[in-house]
């Protein structure tokens, strides 16, 4: 079971990191955030663990609810137009993720732990979108796959107390919210959410 | 520290004997040029004639001009006391050769001053010159103290002469500083090749320019002065450098023999002189400027051979 | 209950401008509380006078010698800032730059920010740490968008892009750290003071790998180079106070959780050689901040690179760790918070006076705004280590510790980087302070008067500290350092 | 951690102090006349409170017994003089190079700092009583590192070559009583300081120290004089005449320090005497001829030589004074500037059939030598800046109609000249006193530094007077009776005789300017219009070849580095992960 949500979430994110919609792009990541809740949910059936169920809660409602709702609203109302400008092509972007998680899994071969193999991929989707793509919004949404990567990592990790973890996920909440409202700012200031009008500040 | 009454007296005597030398040495030129010179009292009769006059100061002159000429005078004569002429003694006494080569820097600093304290062009050039003849001279006085006091351990000309009386056969570094020392003598008093005393053409003028403007007794004061700077270079030649038979002690034969010795001795430094003057041209400025490195690598040589001779 | 008392007045203070109306009570309110808080550390300072430590809560909150020191700076320059941002929010507001409502804003933003700089500072359990410096990242986030203008925006959307991912970074070399830990019980494994008894560890791989990711992380946060891009913009675009804020706390805070990661695996054998990452850091934030000053244009980002170049000086001795480099860092890092936030808040008042930022612009200002111009001149010379202000021994110190341990290469580079920066400095203050074009006349500005009070606090403290210098002060820093050497 | 502040009195400090002192109070009186010029523009307090915090803390710096109070007190130093440099903020000039100056003395500040760390590391300890304790047992590597700092941070401060820039840029712009003190006393003060480390810490240093330091003082003094020469500021020409004093200072230490090296205890404390007796007389002589130039300044207006002359005639005591001061700085008896002059050439010569190497002894002869020219040169350089601005018919409006010199200023300037002449004349006493020191610093048992021309000078002086008086009387009988007229000057029957005829400053110097003018990279452009018109202009070879380039340098690098915080956001990002990687591999490999 859960290995088969692992490998929905592997999938998805190496197939986001080569699409070239924003729409696209939202629904991988709502998809990834939603296996991601279930593996919680899961665990938490398993171990019968509290906090598991916490988690599994706030990652779906932030993740697939709340964040898609701000990216689609915020792409309708900027009518921004859904192309993303790739600075690396989709076939590069393609081989660097495959290397990337190559050299990464490589790395990590002694480790059994697949969850931190995951997770590590999906960072390297999240700096991929980061660095590769000029929308601010890619790179909003980059940021929020690295953060699922960390869920990720926390999920695997020795369990910590319920009230630091519910930190974490709020404030990865809080963070989203906020990006959102830049963007929406920016898009008014700029009339582009587009980072190479990003060019005033120097010296 | 004693100070020997017989010091006092020969000193007295450079003071007193200096004009009837300089008149000496212009008799020689003259019979050397092969006309009949005046006699060689003249430069007393200069001297009284200009002493009787009265003087003409420009209305630009400072105090400089006013007290010049006889502060001049009396750092030359001042100098006279310092030296030994026929009678040294190894007494502990004045005579440090510091004292007399830096009593001359006030010579030097009064008379370039005077050339520009009376607004004139002439005065200007002569003092420029002057001053940069001098500051090119600097080392190789240095050089001379310096090879005294390798030679002799001894700062002081008294003890020098002592010391270098009693040698009669000198190395060849000796010689070289000697060289060295008269071409010394020639650049500190304004000689040819270096400047010419007796010239009437302002621009050649180094010392002459300088004191244009001087007249009546300041003249006579400056004039004086250089007569007797001269003659004590030529005594500090001959007592550092030649100063075999002077006399050591007190009596009267050896007295009697220093100061024949002496006058001899003095005056062959004077027909020297008259010669190097009646067949050299004075030679342009920087030409004589560049007498100096020659003669300082001359020094240079002299202390090497010292060390490694 | 130290910790009770000072959670209510944050909620007092973050709360007051949700709820009244009138932009002024909030404002006394901020001035009243921070002087409260302020006198609550100064009493936990003297109960910690010979070292030793306190904790509450069963050990979520701790507080020893090294904590009370970022408390001293947290307390005593929030003080100072929320005295200034009265006058700044009100002079704001009445040119209609802001709104009432954003002004009441601000003071909601702030006052969270120094909460949970406190709260950083106070916590004892290591991913609290991370979650305190996550939201000083959310709160600060809006006040350097706090005038929404193309500049601004684009800061602060760097800022928050970088930080974050930094922050993230950070956050997954924690979760390492602690899973590297494991087989532990569960309620003591996030507790720093039980760490740092016992560094029992598994798997010193794993350990080496988070500390790097901690370090690199959070060190982004802290500015250092060369993650520190996003620092000049952030400050010269974010409001002066708020520079002063996080250019003289936030900035070494974030050192202070490198340094709490650093303390519990000093001493584990095979990780000694970690504190080079500090010297490597520390060094290049030096050498990158120190060029960049001298080719700057906005005094704001030359104050800012200023903040990234003593960080670095800080990291730098801390890496040393010989006692006296590192009495010299904690030094430093004290003396820094009063000068940068004593050098921003003049640039405030100047750039309230000339809505301008270039440097150019500005000349003569000895006649224009003499308060101002002297404290400039003050803040200067306390920057670039002039004595008597401390910052001479703290700079000196580190020479000394750098000579004393024998890395020359690192005593030159540094003393460099130093003359670089003070000779920008120098250059950028002189001409602003002191010259003046032909043919210009150059008349009093009334500004100048208006907001001078907090600049006095800073100088004042300043001397203050030279004066304690080597009573009461040097006893307290020899307890951090006696914590951090030993 | 930070000591705090006690006092030690040895006797070097106490001399300092001395002099300190001795020249501070002739110049606080000038100040007070010399500041109505200011208070106009400026604010007079400030300058009179940064003036006191000056002097306190040179003093300070030479009272200081532990190696951090001496370098708070050196900071300072440094920041006051810096703020009286840039007092006449108003012209742009004075600014730049107050900045210069400014940097230049951090850097010397900073070497210190290093030197003094190196310090703690060996001996363990800030104080200079422990320093001194552990002295003996210095390995030659350390004292080497310690003389190369120590020559770098204090020559900084000193202006020798080639850090000597800022002499010429700071003392002119800076106001005379401030260049005064700063020439006078401040150069001192690091003087002070290099003797302390080097001669009183490590009291035997290997052989190349001592040889550098005679070659690099030499240089210094035969490039700056030569500098000096071809100036026609005043000031400027006065600034680099101190940086060639500080040369022939140096020269002497490392005399000093070869002989110590030698094991030949008395020339050393002679050379040590020399030193530090021409440090009082440098002194005295070089903030006389600096008030000096404040008085011409004040009156006049304008420092540039060509645009004055004439001005004995409307301020006569100052060309007094200013005439005592040239007399003693070109070691004319019976002043001051002679007796070290003297003690200097003794050293010198004494160093050569002393030494055994040969190497040495050619070495030091060709030092002689050289010194010998810079002394010369010194009396050139002198004689010009005195003749030309005194002496002649004014060349300018400026130089016609002065201000009246308050008397406030005379007092200063009569004082400095009164004492150029007493320490001339009582130097055999000062020689004693200061040999007492040597001697005991070298531990020279029997006190035999015996000077051979012990009291001559002042016999020399008596007969001189005496001679003088006796010939002034003589010239009053004589020239009783006879007329004298004051008349235009005769100039060869020149008619009409205008100033522009005299020789001005550049003309009087032009024969150096020939033959040595490369040194001052000096260049003369003639051009033939309808009128002719000579333009002729020196640089500081070293400024233009060394700062300038390492100034390039840096600019340069600037350029690269700065790139770093600009460009995409993206590649800000991709910067924090390359770093995380580079971070990974380095301590996966070495830790």
């Amino acid at each position: 079971m859960i290995e088969a949500l692992l490998t929905i979430i592997l999938i998805s994110s190496i197939y986001m990191s080569g699409v070239r919609r924003i729409k696209l792009l939202t629904g991988g990541f709502v998809f990834q955030s939603a296996a991601i809740g279930l593996i919680a949910f899961k665990l938490g059936y398993d171990t019968g663990e509290v906090h598991y169920y916490v988690l599994a809660l706030l990652t779906i409602i932030t993740k697939v609810i709340i964040m898609p709702l701000i990216i689609n609203k915020s792409v309708k109302k900027l009518k921004i137009n859904r192309e993303m400008e790739l600075m690396v092509n989709a076939f590069n972007s393609y081989i660097l993720t495959g290397t990337g998680i190559m050299i990464a899994f490589g790395l990590l071969n002694k480790s059994h732990n697949n969850f931190i193999k995951t997770g590590i991929a999906l960072f390297i989707i999240g700096v991929l979108l980061m660095v590769a793509r000029k929308k601010a919004i890619t790179q909003m949404l980059g940021f929020l796959i690295f953060e699922n990567g960390i869920v990720l990592f926390e999920i695997s990790l020795t369990k910590m107390s319920f009230v630091i973890e519910a930190g974490i996920v709020f404030e990865g909440l809080m963070l989203a919210l906020i990006m959102g409202i830049m963007i929406f700012h920016i898009n008014k200031t700029f009339d582009s959410i587009n980072t190479d009008s990003f060019e005033n500040l120097k010296e | 520290m004693k100070y020997n009454l017989f010091y006092f007296i020969q000193s007295i005597l450079i003071v007193v004997l200096s004009p009837l030398l300089i008149g000496i040495l212009k008799k020689m030129k003259a019979i050397l040029r092969g006309y009949v010179g005046s006699s060689i009292l003249q430069p007393y009769y200069d001297l009284e004639k200009l002493l009787k006059k009265g003087r003409i100061i420009s209305n630009r002159s400072s105090f400089i001009t006013t007290i010049g000429p006889i502060i001049i005078l009396g750092a030359t004569i001042t100098t006279a006391f310092f030296i030994p002429v026929f009678y040294t003694s190894m007494e502990k006494s004045i005579g440090n050769l510091f004292i007399l080569m830096f009593a001359f820097a006030i010579v030097k600093i009064f008379t370039v001053l005077i050339g520009l304290d009376s607004s004139s062009t002439f005065g200007g050039m002569g003092s420029s010159r002057e001053a940069f003849i001098s500051m090119m001279a600097e080392p190789l006085m240095l050089f001379l103290i310096t090879f005294l006091y390798i030679e002799t351990k001894d700062f002081n000309i008294f003890h020098i002469s002592f010391i270098n009386s009693n040698i009669v056969h000198f190395k060849m570094e000796h010689y070289i500083a000697m060289v060295t020392f008269i071409i010394c003598i020639l650049a500190e008093n304004a000689r040819i090749p270096f400047d010419n005393p007796e010239t009437h053409l302002e621009l050649t003028m180094m010392h002459e320019a300088m004191i244009l403007d001087l007249s009546g007794s300041d003249l006579a004061y400056v004039e004086l002065s250089s007569y007797i700077k001269l003659v004590v270079y030529l005594i500090i030649l001959i007592n550092c450098y030649i100063p075999m038979g002077i006399a050591t002690t007190l009596t009267a034969s050896a007295l009697f023999l220093g100061f024949l010795i002496f006058i001899i001795k003095l005056l062959f430094c004077l027909l020297g002189i008259a010669i190097i003057e009646t067949t050299f041209a004075k030679s342009r400025l920087f030409r004589g400027a560049e007498i100096f490195p020659a003669t300082i690598a001359l020094g240079i040589v002299a202390i090497t051979l010292i060390y490694i001779l | 209950m130290y910790i009770v008392v000072l959670g209510i007045l944050f909620l007092i203070m973050t709360m007051t401008p949700l709820i009244s109306k009138n932009i002024k009570i909030s404002g006394l309110v901020t001035i009243l509380g921070s002087i409260s808080v302020l006198g609550i550390v100064l009493k936990i300072i003297t109960l910690l006078y010979d070292g030793g430590a306190l904790n509450y809560f069963n050990e979520f909150f701790y507080i020893d010698s090294l904590s009370i020191l970022q408390l001293l700076i947290i307390a005593s320059i929030n003080v100072i800032v929320s005295i200034y941002s009265r006058k700044y929010i009100e002079n704001e507001i009445d040119e209609k730059v802001i709104s009432n409502r954003r002004g009441k804003f601000y003071y909601f933003l702030f006052n969270f920010f120094v909460f949970f700089l406190m709260f950083i500072a106070l916590t004892n359990n290591i991913v609290a740490m991370w979650i305190g410096l996550e939201g000083t990242t959310l709160t600060t986030a809006f006040l350097i968008g706090f005038n929404v203008n193309k500049n601004s925006l684009e800061s602060a959307w760097k800022y928050i892009i970088i930080c974050s991912i930094g922050i993230g970074i950070g956050l997954i070399g924690i979760l390492i750290f602690v899973n590297a830990y494991t087989n532990q019980d569960a309620n003591q494994i996030l507790k720093w003071s039980h760490l740092v008894k016992n560094p029992n560890i598994q798997n010193i791989y794993a350990i080496k790998i988070a500390f790097t990711l901690i370090f690199v992380g959070i060190g982004t946060k802290a500015g250092l180079a060369p993650m520190h891009t996003w620092l000049p913009d952030a400050h010269s675009e974010s409001p002066s106070p708020v520079s002063a804020m996080m250019s003289g706390v936030l900035l070494n805070l974030a050192l202070y959780v490198i340094l709490r990661f650093y303390l519990i695996i000093k001493h584990v054998p095979g990780l000694e050689n970690t504190k080079w990452l500090f010297i490597i850091f520390g060094c290049a934030s030096l050498v990158i901040s120190s060029f960049s000053i001298l080719r700057q244009t906005n005094y704001k980002r030359l104050l800012a690179f200023s903040s990234v170049e003593n960080i670095g000086i800080i990291a730098l001795g801390l890496g040393v760790g010989s006692k006296i480099a590192v009495f010299g860092a904690l030094l430093h890092s004290l003396v820094h918070a009063f000068g940068k936030s004593l050098l921003f808040l003049t640039a405030g008042n100047i750039l309230s006076a000339y809505k301008t930022k270039r440097i150019d612009k500005i000349n003569a200002l000895i006649k224009t705004m003499p308060i101002n111009a002297v404290f400039l001149i003050l803040g200067m010379l306390v920057i670039t280590g002039a004595p008597p202000f401390p910052a001479f021994f703290s700079e000196y110190y580190i020479i000394v510790g750098t000579v004393e341990t024998g890395n020359y290469i690192i005593t030159a580079l540094y003393s460099f980087c130093l003359l670089l920066v003070f000779a920008g400095f120098l250059k950028v203050f002189i001409k602003i302070v002191f010259n003046n074009e032909a043919g210009e006349k150059y008349v009093k500005i009334e500004e100048d008067k208006e907001n001078t009070l907090p600049l006095a606090l800073c100088f004042i403290s300043i001397i203050v500290m030279s004066l304690f210098m080597n009573s009461y002060l040097s006893s307290m820093i020899n307890n951090a350092v006696s914590i951090i050497c030993d | 951690m930070l000591p705090f502040i006690n006092f030690q009195k040895d006797w070097l400090s106490i001399y300092f102090v001395f002099i300190i002192i001795l020249i501070f109070i002739p110049v606080a009186i000038y100040t007070k006349g010399y500041i109505m010029e200011y208070k106009k523009h400026y604010s007079v307090k400030y300058m009179l409170a940064l003036i006191i915090l000056f002097v306190a803390s040179m003093i300070g710096v030479v009272f200081a017994d532990n190696s951090i109070d001496f370098l708070v007190f050196w900071e300072m130093m440094s920041i006051s003089s810096f703020f009286l440099v840039i007092y006449e903020y108003i012209n742009k000039e004075s600014l730049k190079s107050g900045i210069f100056y400014f940097v230049m003395t951090h850097i010397s500040g900073l070497f210190l700092m290093i030197m003094f760390a190196f310090l703690y590391k060996y001996t363990g300890s800030f104080n200079f009583n422990e320093i001194l304790k552990f002295s003996v047992n210095f390995s030659s590597k350390q004292k080497y590192i310690i003389f190369i700092l120590a020559l770098f941070g204090f020559g900084a401060k000193m202006g020798i070559v080639p850090l000597h820039a800022w002499l010429p840029k700071a003392h002119p712009a800076a106001p005379s009583n401030v260049s005064a003190l700063m020439s006078g006393v401040m150069l001192k003060v690091a003087l002070y300081g290099f003797i302390r480390v080097i001669f009183v810490f490590l009291t035997n240093t290997p052989i190349m120290c001592g040889v550098i330091v005679l070659v690099i003082g030499t240089v210094t003094a035969i490039f700056s004089i030569l500098n000096a020469l071809l100036q026609n500021n005043i000031k400027k020409l006065l600034a680099y005449s101190s940086a060639e004093n500080i040369g022939l200072i140096f020269a002497v230490l490392g005399i000093s320090m070869i002989a110590i090296n030698y094991n030949l205890k008395m020339l050393a404390s002679l050379a040590l005497t020399a030193a530090l007796l021409h440090c009082l007389n440098h002194a005295i002589f070089k903030s006389l001829l600096f008030l000096n130039a404040g008085s011409v300044l004040y009156a006049t207006g304008t420092k540039n030589m060509d645009e004055l002359g004439g001005l004995n005639k409307s301020m006569k005591f100052t060309a007094i004074c200013t005439f005592i001061g040239t007399c003693a700085i070109s070691a004319v008896p019976p002043f001051n500037g002679f007796a070290s002059e003297i003690l200097i050439l003794r050293s010198f010569i004494e160093a050569i059939t002393k030494v055994s190497n040969i190497w040495i002894i050619i070495l030091i002869f060709s030092c002689a030598i050289i010194v010998a020219l810079t002394s010369g040169a010194a009396f050139y350089a002198t004689v010009k800046s005195f003749g030309i601005t005194f002496l002649g018919k004014p060349r300018s409006e400026k130089s016609e109609h002065v201000k009246i010199i308050p008397t406030s200023m005379n007092i200063g300037q009569g004082m400095l000249a009164i004492l150029a002449i007493v320490t001339g004349i009582f130097s055999p006493f000062i020689i004693k006193e200061i040999s007492h020191y040597t001697n005991n610093l070298l531990d020279i048992s029997e006190k035999n530094l015996s000077f051979k021309n012990e009291t001559e000078i002042m016999i020399f002086t008596i007969i001189l007077i005496c001679i003088v008086f006796i010939l002034y009387m003589f010239n009053k009988i004589n020239s009783s009776n006879k007329k004298q007229e004051i008349n235009e000057t005769w100039a060869c029957g020149y008619a009409q005789d205008k100033p522009y005829i005299q020789y001005t400053g550049s003309g009087f110097v032009q024969p150096a300017a020939k033959t040595f003018g490369s040194i001052a990279n000096y260049n003369k452009k003639i051009n033939l219009k309808e009128t002719i018109h000579i333009s002729q202009k020196t640089s500081d070879i070293v400024e233009d070849y060394l700062y300038k380039t390492s100034l390039k340098v840096v600019d340069f690098l600037t350029t690269k580095i700065i790139e770093i915080n600009y460009g995409k956001i993206q590649s800000h990002i991709s910067y924090i992960f390359v770093s995380v990687i580079i971070a990974l591999i380095l301590v996966l490999k070495f830790v």
